[in-house]
């Protein structure tokens, strides 16, 4: 089974890195670009077979590990 | 005798062959196996004959520099090299480049270069303690300048930083003769005790071999080699891949290899740089005169279905090779495992001359170490002494309008502008011995040896224009500036390293820029008794066939006995007394 | 005094924070390997280096906040038990949850490296009370993630209970509220992005950074 | 117009981020993970119209700029 967590960060959190990518794209003529925000994207390979069970053993990473509640949001797909 | 398995037995067309190797080198191979070789051996001869690590076009002329001294413990041949600094105390050094790599892939391309000359150091039981970086890029309004030089800075940044061993200095250069090709040289010191150091020749016959660090993968294997018929498996990945660095990896090599050199374990050790467990394996054996045997069914693997060729190419990196005395593999195991790095003992050394590898049960490679080096091909390219240029009489000169103006727009050109955005991103002062460095008003930075009132002097010089107006005072200019850097904060200055960047050495031009650099280089070094302890040789330095500037990077150690007798040019007041000398 | 230096796989300030804290001490902290399960008893300080523990990989300190050390760490903490936690110390002390907040990527995006100055905000708490009158101090900064940010409530109640340490004067990584050091409710925790221990010797350019290491000799607060 | 893109490390190159992510989590018990890898996640707020036109946009800003086609592959998923 895999499992893929999208880690965002809360809107009201700065970005730089996403204001960065925003304005470079602009210097590069992408005028159509108004926002951009960096996230982090973690795949996992589990040999979990219940994918409920999975579902919320991921969740108990993103809490435990994986993301910064302070900072961050996430969502999970998971697949078999 | 041990037979070639069947399924490895030559079968490689000459046509292949010789997308490996020249016609000639082919020839030599087939003399002395009396054989023709099979896809990994013919993979072992193109990597010990390739000009990365024979020298084929530089030997001859590198024997001309001088390589001994009262304090040269090491001189070139080992890792890195190695001087005395008293009390028991030496500094072990040494430049390398990693040009090529940092124009494809920047960031990742300049770290890997700064973990390879750290394992350099610290291979011969010496903690680094200071980085240094010499770096040339295009004119900066070239379209790649910007995201060459961010990446590169990064990535230099990205991995001393991490591992902790501050980056004190450097010198960066902008000219258009380096569009197509960047150079980024890095040079790392380390501090040893003397008894200390060690070496990477083999000692006896029968020892077990260590393989420890990071996991083998297809890092740098480039998929024009892989056109070989002879292996079924692996095929679904045969893509190039550039190599990734992983600092915190190098950080616990670091600490794993010194903690084990404490014990009596190794007998010999050796960092598997380009090509990393060819190279090692051969030298260590062929320098100690002996044989290895090893089997590639305990090199970590990091990927499924490696073949004997790809692992043997592989260039991941943060791994070493070690021959440990018998009956220390459990101590190696243990810090090893300690510090969560890989540890397998994957041969032993043998009496037989021979490197044999093993795969799967079958033997896969069985080559005669001796020829490898004895034989390894030494050209005399031809060379042309360059048309020197013409020399300007200064007086003949219109001399500037406003001096003011001039001074402004000197101050302003792209090489004497300020290079704090670069040395920003730099940890200077982690290790807490850091003296002075690129934000200090001194010549050459200046770090502390740890819990000693002494410290080393590093400088890293060379100014290319120089060096393609006339190369050989070019050369020699390098090194006296380089000695006098050294000299200008208060040390003696002791030995140098050498990165030497040049264009293709199959063109008489740029062999004789070569050529008069090493020989400026090396009269300076003779006349300022400032001998040459290492260095490396870059050479096919060219785009389009456009060669870059003659650049041969000079990294200088110096050392200052009492701290509190250092120079710099800082803390001038009103009314201090200016003094000229020289000529 | 009996202090701890916590040693992670990528620390790389644990040798320059017992050097430091041997100079102020007069004795040789133990280094304590983030395997062990708990700390030797009767510790007066425990600092958390600098560095790049597991790489900073993740997040910067997100891993060594889960390691085995940390746990009984974070339990004699609450016990009031004196921590020091510099640059990545700080980091990994954000992510045990003992100080709010979060350490993110500096506002410029590049790693810096800078002698900087600092605006000392309490003098009275335990970390900073040698350091008397003096209320500018000048230490080094080295860091990537070091842009500290909190919620309006959370920064209100910092400043409130004087738990900022350390403001700084000229911002290298965009915190907020120029925030360079803070300490927990308590006043025993106390994280800061400046390495006090590169600034204790005149060849460092600067002592600036004894203070820290001087405040807490006089016992408890 | 909104853009998602995945950026991944391309299979065979080293991912330590991944690496740690992957054995930190079967140190707190998360036993079933048998791998992880780490990539970036950017959106893209786009004020673009035509859907068609767009993705060869965003498809040019990843080749320019947004990911390195040395180690790295991406996808990109558009939405309205
Ligand atoms: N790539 C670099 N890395 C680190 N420091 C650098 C680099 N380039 C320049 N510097 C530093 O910037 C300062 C000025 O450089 P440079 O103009 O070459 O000075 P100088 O000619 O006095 O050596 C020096 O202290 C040098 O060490």
């Amino acid at each position: 089974m895999k499992a893929k967590i999208h880690v965002y960060l809360k809107p009201g959190v700065l970005d730089p890195q996403g204001t960065a990518v925003a304005n470079s794209l602009k210097t590069l003529g992408f005028e159509e670009v108004t926002g951009a925000r960096q996230g982090k994207l973690i795949e996992l390979d589990l040999s979990s077979v219940d994918a409920e069970e999975a579902s919320e053993r991921v969740k108990a990473m993103c809490d435990k590990l994986l993301t910064n509640p302070v900072i961050e949001n996430y969502d999970i797909e998971l697949s078999a | 005798m041990t037979d070639i398995s069947p399924r490895y037995a030559p079968g490689i067309t000459e046509e292949i062959a010789l997308e490996h190797v020249t016609a000639d080198e082919y020839e030599t191979i087939l003399r002395v196996l009396g054989r023709a070789p099979n896809m990994v051996e013919l993979g072992i001869f193109s990597v010990m004959w390739s000009e990365h690590c024979s020298y084929k076009s530089s030997r001859v002329h590198l024997k001309k520099f001088p390589v001994t001294g009262e304090r040269v413990v090491y001189g070139p041949g080992e890792n890195a090299g190695v001087i005395d600094i008293d009390d028991g105390d030496v500094a072990v050094f040494k430049m390398e480049s990693h040009n090529h790599p940092s124009y494809i892939e920047p960031y990742q391309g300049a770290a890997t270069g700064v973990g390879g000359i750290l394992r350099d150091v610290f291979t011969m039981g010496a903690r680094p303690v200071a980085l240094m970086n010499a770096l040339r890029f295009g004119a900066p309004d070239h379209p790649k300048t910007r995201q060459l030089v961010s990446g590169v800075v990064a990535g230099i940044g990205g991995y001393g930083n991490c591992v902790g061993v501050p980056t004190v200095g450097g010198e960066t250069n902008f000219d258009k003769g380096y569009n197509g090709n960047i150079l980024v040289n890095a040079m790392a010191v380390g501090l040893a005790k003397r008894e200390g150091i060690f070496t990477a020749a083999a000692k006896e016959a029968g020892f077990p071999v260590l393989y420890v660090g990071a996991k083998t993968g297809r890092d740098g294997i480039h998929g024009a080699t892989m056109a070989s018929a002879e292996f079924g498996e692996g095929s679904e990945e045969k893509r190039p891949t550039v190599q990734v660095g992983d600092p915190f990896t190098e950080k616990k090599l670091i600490e794993a290899c010194l903690e084990l050199m404490a014990e009596d374990a190794i007998s010999s050790i050796q960092d598997m740089g380009a090509a990393g467990l060819t190279s090692s394996s051969v030298e260590m054996a062929s320098r100690g005169g002996l044989g290895i045997e090893l089997d590639l069914d305990h090199v970590p693997q990091r990927e499924t279905g490696m073949t004997a060729y790809e692992m043997m190419l592989s260039e991941s990196q943060e791994r070493m090779l070690m021959i440990l005395k018998p009956g220390a593999e459990p101590i190696a195991e243990r810090i090893f495992r300690k510090w969560d790095l890989d540890v397998a003992t994957i041969g032993k050394t043998t009496d037989t001359g021979r490197m044999v590898l093993k795969h799967k049960g079958e033997t896969v490679c069985d080559l005669p170490l001796d020829p490898i080096g004895e034989e390894a091909p030494a050209y005399t390219r031809p060379w042309f002494e360059p048309e020197a240029r013409a020399s300007i009489d200064p007086r003949s000169m219109k001399g500037p309008e406003h001096l003011g103006e001039a001074l402004l727009t000197l101050m302003a050109s792209s090489d004497m502008a300020s290079k704090r955005w670069i040395w920003g991103q730099y940890d200077r002062h982690v290790m807490a011995d850091t003296i002075a460095s690129s934000e200090d008003p001194a010549d050459a930075a200046i770090v502390r040896v740890h819990g000693t009132n002494k410290a080393l002097a590093i400088t890293t010089d060379c100014t290319p224009r120089y060096c393609y107006a006339d190369p050989f005072e070019g050369g020699k200019q390098a090194v006296a500036e380089t000695w006098r850097n050294l000299t200008a904060v208060g040390a003696d200055p002791i030995a140098i390293t050498d990165c030497l960047n040049f264009g293709n050495p199959e063109r008489p031009e740029i062999m004789g820029q070569f050529v008069g650099c090493v020989e400026g280089m090396a009269e300076a070094c003779r006349a300022l008794s400032f001998p040459v302890v290492s260095g490396n040789v870059s050479l096919y330095n060219e785009t389009d066939g456009k060669a870059i500037p003659p650049t041969p990077a000079v990294g200088g150690v110096g050392l200052l006995p009492d701290l509190s007798k250092r120079a710099g040019f800082g803390g001038m007041k009103e009314g201090d007394v200016v003094l000229l000398v020289g000529e | 005094m009996k202090t701890a230096v916590i040693v992670f796989p990528g620390s790389n300030c644990d040798r320059d924070a017992a050097e430091a804290l041997r100079m102020v001490t007069g004795h040789a902290p133990a280094m304590i390997w983030h395997q062990e399960t708990s700390l030797p008893d009767g510790l007066d300080l425990a600092v958390i280096p600098g560095g790049f523990s597991y790489g900073d990989y993740l997040r910067s300190g997100a891993i060594a906040a889960r390691s085995p050390i940390t746990r009984d760490l974070v339990k004699r903490a609450e016990d009031g038990m004196p921590v020091l936690g510099v640059c990545n110390g700080f980091q990994i002390l954000i992510e045990t949850g003992l100080l709010p907040g979060a350490l993110m990527r500096n506002a410029g995006l590049l790693f810096v490296c800078e002698r900087t100055p600092l605006q000392i905000e309490n003098t009275n708490s335990r970390f900073t009370r040698s350091y008397g009158e003096t209320r500018e101090v000048t230490i080094p900064v080295a860091h990537h993630d070091g842009n500290y940010f909190a919620d309006n409530e959370t920064l209100d109640r910092l400043e409130g209970e004087g738990q900022v340490a350390f403001r700084y004067l000229n911002n290298p990584n965009g915190s907020i509220r120029d925030i360079a050091g803070i300490t927990n409710a308590k006043g025993n925790v106390l994280g800061m992005m400046p390495h006090p221990e590169r600034a204790v010797d005149p060849v460092h350019g600067g002592t600036d950074g004894l203070g820290v290491f001087e405040s807490l000799l006089g016992g408890t607060a």
